[in-house]
């Protein structure tokens, strides 16, 4: 299954990774990172379809993606 | 007291320039000399930004002040960067909405004001910068509340609705502020 | 006139339109931009120009060009875009053009940061381009005083026929102080401009330049120019004394925002029973050298104390002006390091333990470690 | 996690750890990973030297892991011409804005492509100088309000926004020349094949090579991340038409 | 001479008499009567400025019968812009060498074209540095000699030759651009056509407009003004094709 | 080693191909143009880089870029080209960087002419560009000192990381006299370079930069840019005495070719009995300010003369450095014009009568008009 | 008849007149001027057909066209 | 003779800066001190070219002279120009050939030379500069025959046909000079 991991430290919060995910897979949070931002998580892990969309658009690296599976490849990168 | 010098410091958004400007016009407007001085530089990429105002009735030398007489801190990072620095004998003033902590010093006075639980109260939560203005004023008098309201009045009157919550929040600040400083001075 | 809370960088634009300038040229750089973003809206509210040009290099001609047509033209920039117009300056210098520029110091060299500093002193004062020439340059040390030289650098541009340079550092940019301005600049009979471009109509054709190639003539111009600033040395000396008496210890010399720390120091000095006095240069170029003379060598003056936010520029004409006649000596912070009002009282008590000669029993207004410790 | 889990989305191995100073949802982020990404799949980072322009990205020597040098504002190219001709083993690149690339720099990137310098620019157009706090560029729309055009620019007087790799296509000296942009998930994995492309014309010695990277600057724009994208979409990318505009084989 | 005698052909009232400095048979000073002659046709020579460059043209205000400036190498276009900014009322042109306006002031051309500045640019191509003494231009030809490409210019490390009227034909502020050669008595007639309306364009406050002129330089070049002429139609013209490159009207 | 008659410029391009350069950008100006002409065709045989740049300013930057791969750059230009190269300079000066700039002075201010010319004093010497930077200056007053010093400008680049700056007038650059360039340059060893960039293969990666946001770091890069400036201060003041004796009635500074032409006026009036000695400075920057000194300070001397082409800035410094302890007096001539020997000497005599003080019976050493007169 | 005029002190000796006159109406002086040039002047005056070509030629505007009737205007100018 | 000085002036294209070359060369090869100074800007669009060379025993110090010891003109603008600049008690020497005018100087030494006359007649056009050195160093001795005649054969030599034309031409200049000399001498 794919997984997705959000690295908060590095997360802004810009919410590109939310808007950008096909599966509806993330959204903000509630509470603040240190530096005072809302930032990304995983509210559906379980629809992660491992495309990768997510991590290619966010600005701050802060997102990786593993899988031990197939994965919907929706592009070549 | 022939020259007093107050810091403002917090996140961008905070209103903390606004807030040592309506101080700096109160100044101007009771003829007395004013510096208004911000941050500037590599802090204002960091999250904290700050401005200091020098309010004096003679000429005014340095405008940068290493210990200012009194400090008011909106958000924790300013809290642990400028609590040190307040002049001894000086005022702390802390936004206890965003900072959960107290300060040790013996040598400073500290004041905990609840302002973003206050300007949502009043309606309007952009005025947490007032409310700490208006009690900085009340425990200080450092300029009239006269002034500051005129001030205000003036500067921010093209709203009326947010005018009157503005002098509504400031008037709460101020009582806070001389309240507790009638307080301490019975201590 | 109505005091109005004023950005100095604001500031410095409005008066320049209330001198009457109507053309500025700009280049983006902090801590100046907002001279430039108050002249963009400014600028077509009084039918005026605004540009901005595509690089230092550029603006610096725009002006040139502009000032050929004899109007009062303006520019301001900050220490790499100040670097990137000694080509140019030195044309304009040698051209004989009108023109003012404004250098709100950042610390250098090289991007270095945006914090204040004053590490242009040379740059500004010995002329940062080739030949023989010289720049008028001031100093303010307040957001007023900005004001009130922005507006007789326009005049002395226009009366010397020479470029005129105000320095401040970054604070001079950027703190608010209550400002007046005059509802009408009044300023002194200036003489035509018969050199402006005009046209050839009804006169023969005549041209702005800064080439001579026959050396007889260019020797000549740069004589001219010499003869120039020889007049602005006996006409243009402009300083401040800040408790300058005969009982000074220690002579402070210092200008622009530093200058107001150094006031502060000397206001706790005086209350800790040490008497040092202050000489502000307002003009840096013409330095007022013998009034800086007279100060230094005051009877009780133990030592003349040079405080700059640089590692030492404006000291060598101290040192060049003072001749040994008293011990000169140096305190600066630079890079954007503002020295607080303690530090320079440190300095002043170390130099009243260098140089006793008079006892200081009651010397204590020291409270950093070093001086403690010693 | 499993044992047999694959890592199939990292940071490149060319990017340090550190949080970048960007604003949130700058895609300057996007274009520095991208740059990574490419030293990494061609191995070159041990032999790279990029050459940081000043406008928010000075600091980009902070987030890549290769050897830097810090130019005067719009001298990058002179710079990096510099280098590469004293060491033409190395990989050299710069990574400029449009203010610095675009306005004081016009000279120095015109005659580094028209010599041929067998370096890469990466050339990131937000159509506003960010660092300086929002002044109109010479890539600024027509109508854009910026600090220094509060009225929006006025083509008349300031003339129309500066094409950079349409002028640059013009050359005779042979390079490659592409624009691309980062506002779409589709448009960055096409960014990062001409970011790698452009590298692999240097890596061979060939030419000169420039990508033009339409990026966002919410902070100077005044609107969130999400709505820079899509302003970029309406109203960048019709002026600024994507594309291959030079190969190296059709001379001009 | 009769009575009823008729001058068809004498030099033009905005050209002084003085005897130029220019080598025997260099066109540039064909180049300033046909300046001359065009202010002469409009009758503008009383509210015009000239701006010299740096240059062997550099004491063209010698030359001229109106009003100089007299610019740092590269910037007259700057000047050009600052002056005309504030006297829109007056007609203003930069004559420019290849080295000036090519190598070191390609960032004010480029600008000032781009800004659709209203004045008018006299550009003579002689592609190479006549006045410090035959160095080599942007504009020089691939395989010409120079005192700095002395075994002649090699286009793999040094590039092709910059084509200024192509290249800035490309920019989207609408202007007039037209390259023409005084070589021949015909391209002469030619290039006098096209300044005239280049200054008629400004006159009309339309647009930037930029006759970019062929030219000899017989001393740097080597070989006699008769050989000159023969060795621009041989080689510049091939490589810099005359004619209109853009009129205001069409907009790229 | 054999003597071979050059042109200074075509001397000085050999001299830097000698110490181990290999890396010249340039871009054409008078009076130096031949420098380049000279590197485009020697450079390829030495497989070194020649590459003519778009402008100074591409140059400079050129310059700071080749600069950084550690190896030795080298670019030359005249006075308006080194104006525009102030912001780089700035630059790879708070860069710590090592290159080796050649200004072959020519008379300004602006375009100005082409003549021999030392008005880029200040420029060199005080620093043009923005900030807390100095450059180490050299002026050789013969064919054969520019080859050495110029090799020696390489060294002194590499041992203090900074840009290293030879000013020399036009004649210079234009004049021709026998040289000997070693077979092989010897040079003291020198540190290795780690800061160069390499490519971060087996180390971490590294920055050549000026910037510093935190301004305690630009402080203290500031401040160990100073550190350096005082050791060149200490180990890299250079300068040369002629007839300088305690017989000396006056004591000519004078650098450069000018020196040369004082030396010319020293002979005849030494023939007149009159003992004038020559304080030539080499090094600009570090000025040997105590040698200075103590030979301005030799009892019988009456006066010190600065003799300059330029309209006095070198003055400056002299003054600062005998601090009035002997009257400082100032002659030159700008613009392109020489000064001939005879007017030197006229200036002396003028001193003389000014500063009595001895007799002066056998004085008779003026021819021109104007001392004749008198 | 159509008459050239050239001003010795204006000529420099380039011989473009001499090449470009469609009627070989010039030729090149033998001695020199006071600035050491050889001069164009009239051999064949008569030939001259006013055409101004040689004028249009001239770098040094040293030649002056003068007509006192017709002329053959082989361009406009 | 400690120090000589000699200016060489003509039109471009005459080998002046040639001549001075030479003598240079020559000077160097006796073991002397040696400077050679071009003309250059305005002067050299004005027409006339002209370099100076100092020889000397000792080192040099002014690289300009004002008042040469010898000047050699080689066409009327020189002369003009130069002729009241030789050094009293020092020597003219004028190419005859194309100066058809003469000093009244008394304070010098003139001698005319019909420089261009005999390189035509020596088949060698261009040899009027060497000509001209030849009666320099003939009437001068400023360097031995040798030495001159050494440094053409180095740096001329390439081309044997004006090698010989060269010297040939160099000789008849210096005898031209030395008989000159001889005769002033008696006077
Ligand atoms: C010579 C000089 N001029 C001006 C500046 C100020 N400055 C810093 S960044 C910048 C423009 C940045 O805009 P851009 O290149 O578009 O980069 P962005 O920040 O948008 O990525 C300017 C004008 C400077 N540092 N140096
Ligand atoms: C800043 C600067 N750099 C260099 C020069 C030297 N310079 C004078 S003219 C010139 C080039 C002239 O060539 P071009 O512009 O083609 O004009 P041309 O003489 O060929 O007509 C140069 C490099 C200068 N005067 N100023
Ligand atoms: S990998 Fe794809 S599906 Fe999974 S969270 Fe990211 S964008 Fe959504
Ligand atoms: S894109 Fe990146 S920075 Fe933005 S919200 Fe998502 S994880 Fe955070
Ligand atoms: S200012 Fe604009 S370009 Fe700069 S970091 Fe912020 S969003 Fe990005
Ligand atoms: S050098 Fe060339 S361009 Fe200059 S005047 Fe002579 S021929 Fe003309
Ligand atoms: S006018 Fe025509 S025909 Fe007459 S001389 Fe001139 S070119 Fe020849
Ligand atoms: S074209 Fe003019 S300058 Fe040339 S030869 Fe004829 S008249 Fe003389
Ligand atoms: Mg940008
Ligand atoms: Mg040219």
């Amino acid at each position: 299954m794919p997984t997705v991991k959000i690295d908060k430290n590095h997360c802004k919060g810009c919410e590109l990774c939310v808007k950008a995910c096909p599966m509806q897979v993330l959204a903000m949070s509630k509470d603040i990172t240190v530096k005072g931002y809302l930032y990304a998580k995983l509210v559906d892990p379980s629809r992660c379809i491992g495309c990768r969309i997510c991590a290619v658009t966010c600005p701050d690296v802060a997102i990786e993606v593993h899988t031990n599976g197939t994965v919907f490849a929706l592009f070549e990168y | 007291m022939s020259q007093y010098e107050v810091t403002f410091a917090g996140f961008g958004g905070q209103g903390i320039m606004t807030a040592g400007q309506l101080l700096s016009y109160a100044g101007i407007a009771e003829d007395k000399q004013v510096v208004w001085i911000p941050s500037y530089g590599p802090e204002m990429r960091g999250g904290t930004a700050y401005c200091t105002v020098v309010v004096s009735k003679t000429r005014i030398g340095s405008p940068i002040i290493s210990n200012p007489r009194c400090i008011c801190v909106f958000n924790r990072p300013s809290f642990d960067k400028f609590e040190p620095m307040v002049k001894a004998g000086g005022l702390l003033i802390v936004n206890s909405s965003l900072i959960n902590s107290t300060s040790d010093r013996e040598d400073i006075r500290t004041l905990y004001v609840p302002a973003n639980e206050m300007a949502i109260k009043a309606g309007n939560p952009k005025s947490s910068n007032i409310v700490v203005l208006g009690a900085l004023i009340g425990a200080s008098e450092v300029v009239k509340y006269d002034s500051i309201e005129k001030t205000i009045e003036k500067k921010l009157g093209h709203k009326k609705e947010a005018l009157e919550s503005n002098l509504k929040v400031l008037k709460q600040g101020y009582e806070l502020g001389r309240k507790a400083m009638k307080k301490k001075a019975k201590v | 006139m109505t005091k109005v809370l004023m950005k100095g960088n604001e500031a410095i634009a409005e008066a320049a339109i209330k001198a009457g300038c109507r053309a500025y040229f700009c280049y983006p750089i902090t801590p100046q931009s907002e001279v430039a973003e108050y002249m963009a809206k400014r600028m077509p509210e009084v039918d005026g120009v605004f540009l901005q040009g595509e690089s230092e290099v550029g603006v610096g001609n725009m002006l040139f060009g502009a000032a050929a047509t004899g109007r009062r033209v303006f520019s301001t920039s900050s220490s790499p875009g100040i670097s990137l117009m000694q080509e140019s300056i030195s044309y304009m210098a040698g051209a004989q053009l009108p023109v003012v520029l404004v250098n709100i110091m950042r610390g250098g060299p090289g991007l270095g940061g945006i914090l204040p500093a004053q590490s242009d002193y040379f740059q500004s004062v010995k002329g940062g381009g080739h030949g023989d020439y010289r720049l008028l340059v001031l100093a303010p040390s307040t957001i007023q005083e900005a004001v009130d030289l922005m507006m007789l650098s326009f005049h002395l541009a226009d009366k010397y026929r020479n470029p005129v340079m105000m320095i401040g550092d970054g604070m001079i940019g950027q703190m608010m102080e209550p400002v007046e301005f005059p509802d009408k600049y009044e300023e002194p009979p200036l003489p035509d401009k018969p050199w402006a471009l005009t046209g050839a109509a009804g006169r023969k054709a005549q041209v702005v330049k800064s080439l001579f190639l026959d050396p007889i003539m260019l020797e000549k111009n740069s004589w001219l120019l010499h003869e120039k600033y020889e007049q602005m040395k006996l006409n243009e000396t402009r300083f401040e004394l800040y408790k300058v008496n005969p009982k000074n210890e220690i002579l402070i010399i210092s200008y622009g925002t530093m200058a107001r720390i150094c006031q502060t120091a000397i206001d706790e000095l005086e209350e800790h029973g040490i008497s040092v006095g202050l000489f502000r240069p307002v003009s840096l170029f013409p330095f007022p050298e013998q009034q800086l003379l007279k100060a230094a060598t005051q009877k009780g003056v133990k030592a003349v104390l040079t405080v700059e936010m640089s590692t030492a520029q404006m000291h060598e004409d101290v040192q060049r002006i003072v001749m040994g006649k008293t011990p000169t000596e140096f305190f600066g912070r630079t890079g954007g390091v503002v020295p607080s009002p303690q530090e320079v009282i440190d300095q002043v008590m170390g130099l009243l333990d260098k140089y006793p000669g008079k006892k200081k029993a009651q010397h204590s207004a020291s409270k950093s470690k070093k001086a403690q410790g010693k | 996690m499993a044992d047999n889990s694959k890592t199939i989305f990292a940071r490149p191995d060319s990017m340090t750890e550190n949080i970048t100073h960007y604003c949130p949802g700058c895609t300057h982020g996007i274009i520095h990973r991208l740059v990574a990404e490419a030293l990494d799949d061609l191995g070159v980072r041990e032999k790279t030297v990029g050459v940081a322009p000043v406008g928010c990205s000075v600091l980009a020597y902070n987030y890549f892991n290769c050897d830097f040098l810090e130019a005067p504002h719009g001298r990058a190219p002179a710079l990096a011409t510099g280098f590469k001709r004293l060491r033409p083993d190395m990989i050299v690149f710069t990574y400029q804005g449009d203010g610095d690339l675009a306005s004081i720099g016009g000279n120095e990137i015109l005659h580094t492509a028209n010599r041929g310098e067998k370096v890469t620019t990466i050339f990131v157009n937000n159509a506003i100088y960010g660092m300086t706090g929002g002044q109109m560029a010479p890539t600024t729309l027509p109508g854009q309000i910026t600090t220094t055009s509060p009225a929006g620019r006025d083509t008349v007087s300031t003339g129309y926004p500066l094409r950079i790799s349409e002028l640059l296509s013009t050359l005779a000296t042979p390079s490659y020349i592409e624009r691309v942009s980062v506002h779409t998930p589709m448009n960055i994995v096409k960014a990062k094949k001409a970011i790698r492309r452009a590298f692999e014309y240097q890596l061979e010695g060939r030419c000169f090579s420039l990508v033009e990277v339409l990026s966002t600057c919410p902070t100077n724009w005044g609107i969130t991340p999400g709505e820079s994208t899509k302003w970029l979409d309406e109203n960048m990318v019709p002026f600024f038409p994507l594309g291959v505009f030079k190969e190296p084989e059709n001379m001009a």
